[in-house]
């Protein structure tokens, strides 16, 4: 072991299937790129609240709105895990704030498409929560000890999301007309926007390679993006909605569904800020922050005055 | 029945329309533990509204044959003239101060409320109290800590606290003074006895105040009506927008 | 006729919610006379959106028979998925400077629609148009007196003037992009050329801004989507706020 | 006439009904009693914006929107007649809006009531301005000219917005079994605070005498109530709703309705700031004034410089 480099350590244990843990020597890169990807996540959990929070106030029924608030409620729980775990890396949750808000950081595109009626409720449960486990399952057994960990608690809750999504659009299917109409609508302008998810093609894809080999990825964008066109093609089945491609069809060949060429140019406009909701999503990020500045200074001060009375008491004891 | 209805709409409507306002947060709070603390609060209120309603539309489609009523016509198919929620429930969110001064109003209430009602003869509001009074007794620990911070620490957070309160005192005077159903409610053993509560509720925020550096405001003019049916301008708004998609689309099952 | 029809409800759509939206001021204006000039906008933008859902009724009502529609059912029983207002009709107030530049742009737009509209081949348009045209004459010279008055006021009006441009450029784009039902009315000669529209458009408002001390963005990504029902996440709480009573009170006269 | 006091010449002209007009000499007493008066008159038309503002964007039709955001615009034009009326006194509207904000001026108790159904803008409609009417008619007769002139304008609208709030209440009276009980249930709520609008009875209203020597009052407050009662008493009966009082009937040895007797407690209670919506008005026109502040400096900044510029331009030439 004595002739081992610290990077071949590392990368042995990683081989193994040896968690790394925050004391670990590290590759720098690997941990900048975990404090990216960790930090990018909890952002997405922190601004992903704002597009289902919108509708929380007009929730149709006292058990939606108690489910979502739940539900929203629980994304706040997962970004303070990854910020958590982010924080392990020798990074701050106002660091990463900073980084949000400046537009420095990203968080995931998907939102910044606005829910415009009570079914996107539905279809973000159902297609991007789908979308979201997808991606994160598989890193319940990534390299990185503290966010793995961090993910096995954020996929248990999100498949639960993703049930009571789903549900949301079985009612909206078994009802009026009005009510499945409002349904394949956020169904179509959901749909293309969940596929984009899970980032570019492998070909234009370059860091896969090294983050599997660090095993903080295990399957490439089109790997992952192919089993959730598979699956939800047979779950809208059940929802007796339809999927807007019309090139969408099984292929015995390949035993996959084949499906329609993705619209790039959308997919990097939104990323560079053109999203319906851009503005709007960090605007009321800022404005939370900006907003909260002195509670939280007031909190710090009293914590302050508490520490010194107490420091004074026991002076004087 | 129909006081006792009336009495249950009271405290059903008082909890949906808080935990209303504090949904309001939701993805907004100033800091995030604190953004899941208000929601789980919100959470809770809708809970004890949830289980209050359901019990009133028990009673309601008991007495009156063929109705059909549900915990979700009581909430959505109500305009404001005929909510009982207190007046203190609708004031809008404001700052932090304002939100957690009338969280805390509300829960010191809620807690002496629950309190008789958990011995009271009613064996189903005996039931919900019981419920709702653990969840209440945090609420208070978490809201009175937040007075505290406010009160006691900046200049800034202080003065907040205090104008606050100044927008949120003339709102509490209602919450002990009886109406018909009450009145009858405690005559017959299914309510609370909230003129003797007013002692109690006001040690405890006079206690929270000492500590929060802030002062009980002398006796004053105070609003009532929301018990009745008479509120504030603010509440036909909210209603508009809560129940928006079950008065656009009647009759259907989400 | 039913892209005449969709036709019809984009222009009276849009004029309802830009005329909602200055209605909101009513009473909380920054100067007294001009309290009563943008609420004198909003009842000439009610009363223009008036006479075009009367006319789009008449037709359904002919060509559906059995149908009732009325100038309140198009307004208030409709959910915002079909509402075809311009995005920018929706924003938001915010400041002064906002709304005066939502009603810069918009006017600016009308005019132009309408004096194409006032030769249309369709004799109720031409009507409708050429009554329209005289009050938007007098909102365009007003909104454009404001920007120039707060272009070139104080630093912090040039800056808030600034701010407003930049939150409401990416919703001009879609005035000028026909849909599905314009161009076959174009092709049909009863919509405007809205393609010829967008020079004219824009040698106003950069006369205007040169005037305001202000640069017209370059290209940029617009947001499109208003015109076949795909809002923003604000025209929802406004059609809550609007409709509540039609909706709680089906089938009623007011 | 050589040997007559100021005094004398001006009560002659009183007298004789001849129009003050602000160049002539008047009593210091007079002028502070026109000012006092004028402007409040002036805040309340203002004020009065907000109750019925709180329901144009709900008006439940299109036209009754447009009939409402008619209304309350005219009531702000009624605010600048009334307000450039006082300023030939020797105020200015911002002197008078100070006052206003700071809570020194008064205006009408009526509107720290709330709106809080669609009804109420119908009651507000006939009842308060009903008073409003049998209260200004006779001002159309002041002796002071611009004040007088005035109230012409503002009484040929306002008995145009009574009659449209009659029709609301008509309607709703021919409506369902939900719109009856809003229209009575507003009714109830606005008829003793509209009773109070003629201000406390002649017994406790020791300045009318004065007032009605320099004939700014032609009748007593106990006077006009009676008019308005024995108006109402007919008019309700049409509409088949009642006034909410039990003691309310025809008196034939006095030719007037008896009514029941007012309760000055809560007249004085409003008065002190203690009405339902003191507050809420106040603060909605402070919050008006102070986020306005920055678009006036706009505007003043805007015409100096271009005042500056012409001038420099007549120079240059």
């Amino acid at each position: 072991m004595a002739n081992l480099t610290n990077e071949e350590v590392f990368q042995d244990k990683v081989d193994q299937e040896i968690r790394i843990e925050p004391k670990d020597w590290m590759p720098e890169a690997y941990r900048q790129t975990l404090i990216r990807q960790i930090s990018q996540h909890a952002h997405s959990e922190i601004i992903g609240m704002l597009p289902e929070g919108n509708w929380i106030t007009r929730a149709p029924s006292l058990k939606r709105k108690a489910i979502l608030l739940a539900k929203v409620q629980d994304e706040a729980g997962h970004g303070l895990y990854l910020y958590s775990a982010a924080e392990t890396l020798g990074i701050t949750r106002d660091q990463m704030y900073e980084q949000l808000h400046s537009g420095q950081a990203k968080y995931s595109s998907i939102f910044n498409y606005p829910t415009l009626t009570w079914a996107d409720v539905g279809a973000i449960g159902w297609l991007v929560d789908g979308a979201a486990i997808m991606n994160q399952v598989p890193l319940c057994r990534n390299s990185y000890g503290p966010y793995a960990r961090a993910m096995v608690r954020v996929c248990k809750e999100e498949s639960f999301h993703q049930r009571q999504g789903f549900e949301i659009l079985l009612t909206l299917s078994r009802g009026t007309e009005a009510q499945r109409n409002m349904a394949q609508d956020a169904i179509n302008r959901w749909w293309w926007p969940s596929i984009m998810m899970f980032g570019p093609g492998d070909e234009a894809s370059p860091h896969t390679a090294q983050s599997m080999r660090w095993k903080i990825k295990r399957f490439t964008n089109d790997e992952l993006r192919q089993k959730f066109v598979d699956i939800c093609a047979e779950q809208v089945k059940i929802l007796g909605f339809t999927l807007p491609d019309e090139e969408l069809k099984w292929n015995d060949a390949s035993g996959h569904y084949d499906f329609g060429a993705i619209d790039w140019t959308e997919f990097n406009n939104v990323i560079r800020g053109n999203g319906p909701c851009n503005k709007q999503r960090l605007d009321a990020r800022r404005k939370a922050w900006n907003d909260g500045a002195w509670v939280r200074e007031a909190a710090m001060a009293h914590t302050e005055k508490r520490k010194n009375r107490m420091a004074a008491a026991e002076a004087a004891a | 029945h129909r006081p006792l209805v009336q009495y249950i709409l009271h405290l059903a409507d008082t909890a949906l329309i808080l935990g209303h306002r504090n949904s309001e947060w939701c993805g907004h709070g100033p800091v995030l533990e604190q953004d899941i603390a208000i929601s789980n609060i919100a959470l809770d209120m809708v809970g004890q509204a949830r289980m209050l309603y359901q019990y009133a539309a028990e009673i309601v489609n008991t007495t009156n044959v063929g109705t059909a009523a549900t915990e979700d016509t009581l909430a959505y198919l109500r305009d404001a003239t005929a909510f009982k929620n207190l007046l203190l429930a609708e004031q809008q969110n404001g700052d932090w101060a304002v939100t957690i001064l009338r969280q805390f109003f509300c829960s010191t209430w809620q807690y002496y409320v629950y309190t008789q009602l958990a011995e009271c003869k009613d064996a189903r509001l005996t039931e919900i109290a019981a419920k709702a009074l653990k969840e209440v007794t945090y609420h208070i620990k978490w809201s009175a800590e937040w007075v505290i911070r406010l009160g006691d620490g900046t200049e800034e957070s202080h003065q907040r606290l205090v104008q606050a309160l100044e927008l949120l005192w003339p709102f509490t005077g209602e919450m002990f003074i009886p109406v018909a159903y009450e009145k009858e409610g405690i005559a017959e053993g299914w309510a609370a006895h909230i003129q003797s509560l007013q002692q109690p509720w006001l040690q405890k925020i006079t206690e929270i105040f000492q500590e929060a550096c802030i002062t009980v405001p002398e006796r004053q003019w105070q609003q009532t009506g929301g018990k009745t049916g008479i509120h504030t301008e603010l509440l036909g708004f909210l209603l508009a927008e809560m129940q928006f998609l079950q008065r656009a689309y009647p009759d259907s099952e989400w």
